[in-house]
């Protein structure tokens, strides 16, 4: 069996679901939304590299390193942010997270 | 090729400036520490104010193989972008300096946040849209969390930065798909395919998810729901930016895009965005309904408004798109007058932010009370004042282009919106004040009072010269 | 479509081998291996001494902030490299373009790397 | 200085008094305020004439734009300054009355606190009614309607201590909002069917929007004459006319000379003025033309009537004004716009003439107004009773038809008896003009009868001022011209006792009388042959659009009882009104006293004032509390207003319910929006 675009799509597609899914259906810690973040992008990554072979246009390559450095940059900065709201609350589960509504 | 660069970087000379002034803020403020902050501030301002001029004065084109337009449009909106951006960085400096917390990290935020925006609304192909946008919202999620002994203001950074993190991958989802399916990421080639194949099934739902991304950074609703919480936590200066500039920037970029890259798929997109925008103004004007919080009803009436301005864009015509101008450009002005006049008030060193603390304020404060007044007139769309004629333009756009169903639902939903805006207005003038108010900072009361001012009787005067560049603005897409 | 979801039946097979295999394992233990439980074998073995403290403590937030300052030196590098192996296939211009660009990229990351050593992010204590 | 200059100027001069006595006044005193708004209304004056005069020795008709207004798409308005014939004639009409009017001033409101207030004030009225008179298009025409509207509130209600003067600024203020209701309705529409409310882009388009319209219920309904017939509305209530009028009688609470600048010459007249103005619309809106007859005759007649029986001098003067702004819109609706401009100019000079003199008699009265507490002043104040009854001659139209090729007569004379030809002409087609021919007529003696009243109870017979018994008026004094504040200070030797005898008024207040009265006595005879007579297209010039059916203005030999019966019913007139009040002065309190029937319903004005209240105030509450009690709690309200309120508090709780505060409830609203947003794309894409 020889392994398609399709394939890489689905496996994309697959990661993404599962990183959306981690966002709402954890509870518990905020940390694992951070590493859904990451799973989300990366799971885009697979589709640019993915279509970036099959075109054979360099674009989906760049854009994906592009991605990367933005993943990094992101989680530097959800994890400044999540060590602020853990030394306000000394806590960081997703429910601790529920001041503010209506 | 070196004269090509040099015209280049004259093309892109207001970005320079910018990030060239972010970087030599940080470097200032990290080696002159906090004292410099008030130095920091000023550069900043500067900054963007030379970037204004640079971009209204500058010449146009298009650079890096289309990845970056500077055209008229671009020029318009980053103008206004610079401007509200100016606002902000002198209210946070006045708001720290109160609060006794001088951090040179706010202007140099403000200048990235901005410098993202303005590369928003001259993105031309998808890699520069992603990149900007990320650039704006890291920028954004720091500024909401700015307050670190804060545990709302933490909080309200963590939600915007999890649901931002989660709106940036679907948008980045989505342009995955749009590349993949239409072949390239610059608009042009877009366009072009999809004038060749016509839309497909995984460009329209690249496209979708697109959309939706974008309309997270602009809050229309269904993904609004981090706008009341972010507004009610973040400290009130950053408030008064994230509410203003990336606005307009999100709508630009909504425009550039949509009409660039995918007019071909206009049927499809219209639609949608139709349907954002009906939920928007529904959401915007019931939610408010409940609020006691003014920041909160205020979210909820920027996503109201984000719902009337989507209208111009749905119209998907040149007069949409410039009442959609004019429409956010007056609204920022209304909505940065309005958080001026917040900052502009407290109680005993703690600042107001309930409705119920407004109560009586035409006693102690009548110069504040007559501008939120005012503003409040102006955004429920009273006329003469500018929130009017705005509301009357992007209306006036929809019914033109036949969507007047959708544009009788948004007034019936302005009708609703007003019942929360006249009850501030009636707690203000009409309620006994419970304590006195303390004396508002000079900076904010002479924003508070120069947006009142502008929403009228000015806007009469500067309608004329908007609607003119706004039309021009409009035009370089070569819509119809 | 169906052709195609079908070339995923060995990765459901390999899954479906996977689970009956660790489940069997632990079933197999429960219903086969003699428990007798008591206090000595419960406790934590470390070397020969009692056990300090909870396995599970938290670690220092410093760890976090080191961490997040690494990240954006690491991503340095994934630009540098496929920029050091295309470089010089370049026609003199653009390669002179290219290189100036990484410089400015560099400078961009040195001025943030000035801010966080003067903010005295890399201090331990 | 070129033309546009000047009347740049023109129209500015006053604003800038305005501004000055207005925010400075306090500060550099009563008299520089004074002297700067007089002044600068004296300029403009001037420049009013030099332009007529210029426009007519030929001086082409010009355009100033002066600055971008409201833009925004098709809607296109500019401030400009429109110079015309007709806007000349206005101009000279304002700036002269209001001239005149400003220098009375200092005498008549010598004894006020609110010097600078009040000639501000005036100014400011002055700047909106040429602002009016000079647009060029609807948007800066309704500044200036609104504009001489607020300032007509701020004057009427000047006293502001007075609480009649309160309820009579407010109810100008609402009874104007009602016209203005229609106006504005006539400005959409004209936008709606023009694209355009800019008069030069628009007039050109109108023939080709002639069958422009609905059928419904079987018939063609002309949107040009819906448009004509709610911007009527608007005119009907700035010019007070049936049904809107009931404000214009009360304003009289307002010092005197503005009711003679506003109430008399000038704003009252707008309504008038834009009819003709708009002459392309109503020209080619027969349906809205026959409507203003109808109402122009209906005020007419029912003013002059409410007159007969009036016994306050101002009101008998409010009233006949009421009717002659029916006459001229009778005048515009026949088709002679020409004849009706130049009753409208004519008018305002015996008009303010009246006003004023009537000040001047209720200034020499110390501030009594009723008649009946007059008689025999004319030994003790000659020189207004000698304009009094120029005035008077001027109004009743006495002159002598048929000599000197025009006839000879006072000013009113000339412009009554055109718009009466006018009439008769176009009734020889129309009926409805026909009606209007036949109730001019009637009203001229009427109006006879009631001016030679006035002044035969004002000047002649025996004096009712010395003997008259004082408690009768102690509080007929608290509500008439109380002034706010100078009661506190030296009103001593100024008293409103009647103990002293009248006096005659100083010169500053008899100057701009003895000047209004050469324009009572002349402007006809020598503006007649330009405005009406046979030089009327040359004097025009197109300001005035007559379409190619329209004759009234042409000569055509008239029966002989069409040229004399005005002049017949107004010597009718005068007799019984001689017979009344000089032969039998005893018989009409006989007749007052007995409060018959016709008695009754006149000085009642024929109950307007009641019936609103029954209809609107009573009426209103009545219809609530059935609907109320019938149900409205359980069906209207519950399904309207209440209802909505209530679904959307509702609505509102259920959005706030969903903003849990969880960020995985957030996520997850997030994704079923991009569900449902992507099924929906898919949907439209397939």
């Amino acid at each position: 069996m020889t392994i398609g675009l399709a394939h890489y799509l689905a496996v994309a597609a697959i990661l993404f679901t599962i990183g959306v899914f981690g966002i709402f259906v954890n509870r518990k810690n905020v940390i694992v939304i951070l590493m859904s973040i990451e799973m989300i992008l990366l799971s885009v990554n697979i589709n640019f590299v993915a279509f970036s072979a099959y075109l054979h246009n360099i674009q989906g390559q760049i854009i994906a390193l592009f991605v990367l450095t933005v993943a990094a940059a992101e989680a530097a900065v959800g994890l400044a942010i999540l060590v602020t709201f853990f030394r306000n609350r000394g806590d960081i589960a997703v429910d601790d997270a529920s001041m503010m509504k209506g | 090729m070196m004269t090509d660069l040099s015209s280049a970087l004259m093309i892109c000379l207001p970005e320079l400036i910018l990030a060239v002034g972010a970087m030599l803020v940080l470097m200032l403020g990290a080696f002159g520490g906090e004292r410099s902050t008030g130095a920091a501030t000023m550069f900043s301002g500067a900054a963007l104010i030379a970037g204004a001029f640079a971009a209204a004065l500058g010449p146009h084109g298009t650079l890096f193989a289309g990845a970056f337009h500077m055209d008229q449009l671009a020029a318009y909106s980053k103008v206004a972008i610079y401007v509200a951006s100016a606002f902000a960085v002198v209210m946070g400096y006045g708001w720290m300096n109160r609060s006794n917390e001088r951090k040179f990290e706010y202007p140099v935020l403000i200048l990235l946040a901005t410098l993202g925006m303005s590369m928003m609304v001259s993105a031309g192909d998808l890699i520069s849209l992603y990149i900007s946008i990320e650039l704006q919202s890291l920028a954004l999620y720091i500024l909401a969390a700015f307050q670190r002994d804060d545990a709302r203001a933490s909080e309200a950074g963590l939600k915007y930065f999890v649901l931002g993190a989660l709106s940036s991958g679907i948008l980045l989802y989505g342009i995955s798909l749009v590349y993949g399916f239409a072949g390239s990421m610059g608009f042009t080639q877009i366009a072009h395919a999809i004038a060749a194949g016509g839309a497909n099934h995984g460009v329209v739902f690249g496209l979708v998810f697109l959309i939706c991304g974008v309309a997270f950074k602009a809050s229309a609703a269904p993904f609004h729901m981090w706008t009341p919480d972010v507004y009610e936590g973040a400290p009130t200066p950053v408030v008064a930016f994230v509410a203003a500039a990336p606005k307009l920037a999100a709508m630009v970029l909504f425009v550039r895009t949509l009409s660039m890259g995918f007019f071909g798929a206009h049927e499809q997109w219209a639609q949608v965005l139709l349907v954002i925008a009906v939920i928007s103004f529904v959401v915007g004007a019931f939610g408010g309904l409940m609020q006691r919080d003014v920041k909160r009803l205020l979210a909820y009436s920027s996503i109201a408004n984000i719902g009337y301005a989507l209208l111009g864009i749905a119209a998907g015509t040149q007069l949409g798109v410039q009442a959609m101008l004019v429409f956010m450009v007056l609204y920022m002005i209304d909505v940065t007058g309005f958080f001026a006049c917040l900052l502009a008030l407290a109680r005993n060193g703690r600042p107001i932010t309930q409705i119920s603390d407004l109560s009586g304020l035409k006693g102690s404060k009548p110069g504040i009370a007559l501008a939120i007044t005012a503003l409040s007139l102006s955004v429920l769309g009273m006329p003469p004042f500018s929130g009017f004629w705005a509301k009357f333009y992007v209306f006036k756009s929809a019914f033109d282009a036949g969507l007047w169903q959708i544009a009788i639902a948004g007034l019936v939903a302005s009708v609703v919106a007003a019942f929360y805006y006249l009850r501030m207005i009636k707690i203000m003038w009409f309620d006994a004040s419970p304590a006195p108010v303390d004396g508002s900072p000079s900076e904010a009361r002479w924003i508070a009072f120069a947006c009142a001012l502008f929403s009228f009787p000015v806007v009469l005067i500067a309608l004329h010269f908007l609607d003119q560049s706004a039309g021009l603005a409009a035009a370089s897409l070569g819509l119809h | 479509m169906n052709a195609f979801l079908l070339q995923y039946l060995p990765i459901v097979i390999f899954f479906a081998i996977a689970t009956v295999l660790g489940l069997g394992f632990m079933i197999a233990a429960a219903v086969m291996a003699p428990s007798a439980p008591d206090a000595e074998k419960n406790s934590a073995y470390e070397c020969g001494f009692n056990a300090f403290d909870d396995a599970r403590m938290k670690f220092d937030v410093r760890f976090y902030l080191v961490s997040i300052l690494f990240i954006i030196f690491d991503l340095e590098v994934a630009f540098l490299f496929p920029w050091a192996v295309s470089l010089f296939g370049m026609p003199h211009d653009k390669m002179v373009y290219a290189f100036v660009s990484m410089m400015v990229f560099l400078g961009v990351l040195t001025v943030g790397f000035i801010y966080e050593w003067k903010k005295g992010a890399l201090e331990w204590e | 200085m070129s033309p546009q200059t000047l009347v740049t100027i023109l129209v500015f001069a006053p604003l800038l008094g305005a501004i000055v006595a207005g925010l400075f006044g306090r500060r550099i005193g009563h008299v520089p305020s004074m002297a700067v708004t007089t002044g600068l209304l004296f300029l403009s004056c001037l420049i009013a004439w030099i332009n007529f005069v210029a426009n007519f020795n030929g001086a082409p008709k010009f355009l100033v734009e002066l600055l971008p207004f409201i833009q925004i798409g098709d809607f296109q308005s500019t401030w400009s300054i429109r110079v015309d014939t007709l806007s000349s004639v206005m101009l000279v009409v304002v700036t002269s009355v209001s001239a005149l009017v400003h220098l009375y001033s200092w005498g008549y409101m010598a004894e006020d606190d609110s010097k600078p207030r009040f000639f501000a004030y005036l100014s400011l009225f002055t700047f909106a009614m040429l602002a009016l008179v000079t647009a060029n298009d609807f948007m800066q025409l309704f500044f200036g309607w609104e504009g001489v509207g607020l300032a007509s509130y701020l004057l009427i209600g000047f006293w502001f201590k007075k609480p009649t003067a309160n309820a009579a600024a407010i109810k100008a203020f609402v009874v104007n909002r009602v016209g203005d209701f229609g106006f504005a309705l006539g400005i959409m529409t004209v936008f709606w069917m023009f694209h355009t409310i800019r008069f030069d882009q628009l007039f050109p388009l109108i023939p080709s929007m002639l069958n422009k319209g609905w059928d419904f219920a079987g018939q063609h309904w002309s949107a040009l004459d819906l448009a004509g017939a709610l911007l009527f509305v608007g005119a009907m209530g700035k010019s007070a006319q049936f049904f809107l009028h009931t404000w214009l009688p009360d304003a009289m609470e307002g010092p005197t000379p503005v009711s003679a600048l506003i109430h008399a010459a000038t704003m009252v007249t707008a309504g008038v003025y834009m009819v003709c103005l708009l002459s392309p619309i109503y020209e080619h809106a027969p349906v809205a033309r026959d409507i203003v007859i109808m109402i122009g005759a209906i005020t007419s007649l029912f003013a002059a009537t409410v007159g007969l029986a009036q016994n306050d001098i101002k009101r008998v003067i409010a009233y006949s004004t009421c009717s002659q702004l029916g006459y001229m819109f009778i005048a515009a609706g026949v088709g002679a716009y020409q004849a009706g401009m130049f009753h409208l100019f004519t008018h305002a000079f015996f008009k303010a003439l009246l006003f004023l003199g009537a000040g001047s008699v209720i200034h020499a009265m110390h501030h009594e107004q009723d008649m009946r507490a007059m008689g025999a002043l004319r030994k003790k104040i000659p020189v207004t009773w000698a304009v009094m009854m120029i005035g008077t001659i001027a109004i009743t139209g006495l002159g002598i038809p048929e000599i000197m090729g025009h006839g000879l007569g006072f000013a009113g004379f000339y412009s009554k008896d055109g718009i009466l030809e006018a009439a008769y002409k176009a009734g020889l087609s129309n009926p409805t003009a026909n009606f209007g021919f036949l109730v001019g007529l009637a009203v001229a003696g009427l109006t006879a009868f009631y001016s030679w009243r006035l002044i035969f109870m004002t000047f002649e017979g025996k004096p009712k001022w010395g003997a008259h018994p004082h408690d009768d008026h102690a509080g007929h004094h608290a509500q008439i011209e109380s002034h706010s504040e100078p009661d506190t200070h030296g009103h001593d030797d100024h008293g409103h006792g009647h103990g002293h005898t009248p006096h005659e008024s100083p010169w500053v207040m008899l100057v701009p009388l003895l000047v209004l009265s050469v324009g009572a006595i002349a402007a006809g005879f020598v503006f007649a042959p330009y405005f009406i007579g046979e030089d009327h297209d040359a004097f025009w010039r197109g300001a005035i659009f007559v379409s190619a059916n329209n004759h009234v203005l042409n000569e055509m030999e008239l029966p002989a009882w069409v040229t004399w019966s005005p002049l017949a019913v107004s010597v009718l007139g005068l007799l019984v009104a001689c017979y009344f009040y000089l032969l039998k002065p005893e018989l009409p309190p006989r007749i007052a006293a007995q409060k018959g029937p016709i008695w009754t319903f006149l000085y009642n004005k024929w109950f307007f004032d009641e019936i609103y209240d029954f209809i609107f105030v009573k009426g209103a509450k009545l219809l609530g509390d059935l609907f109320w009690k019938v149900g409205d709690q359980k069906l209207i309200d519950g399904l309207g207003p209440n209802g909505f309120a209530r679904a959307s508090l509702e609505g509102g709780k259920r959005v706030a319910k969903v903003q849990t505060g969880y960020v995985y409830h957030y996520a997850f609203v997030m994704l079923l929006g991009v569900l449902g947003l992507l099924s929906y794309g898919i949907w439209l894409a397939s």
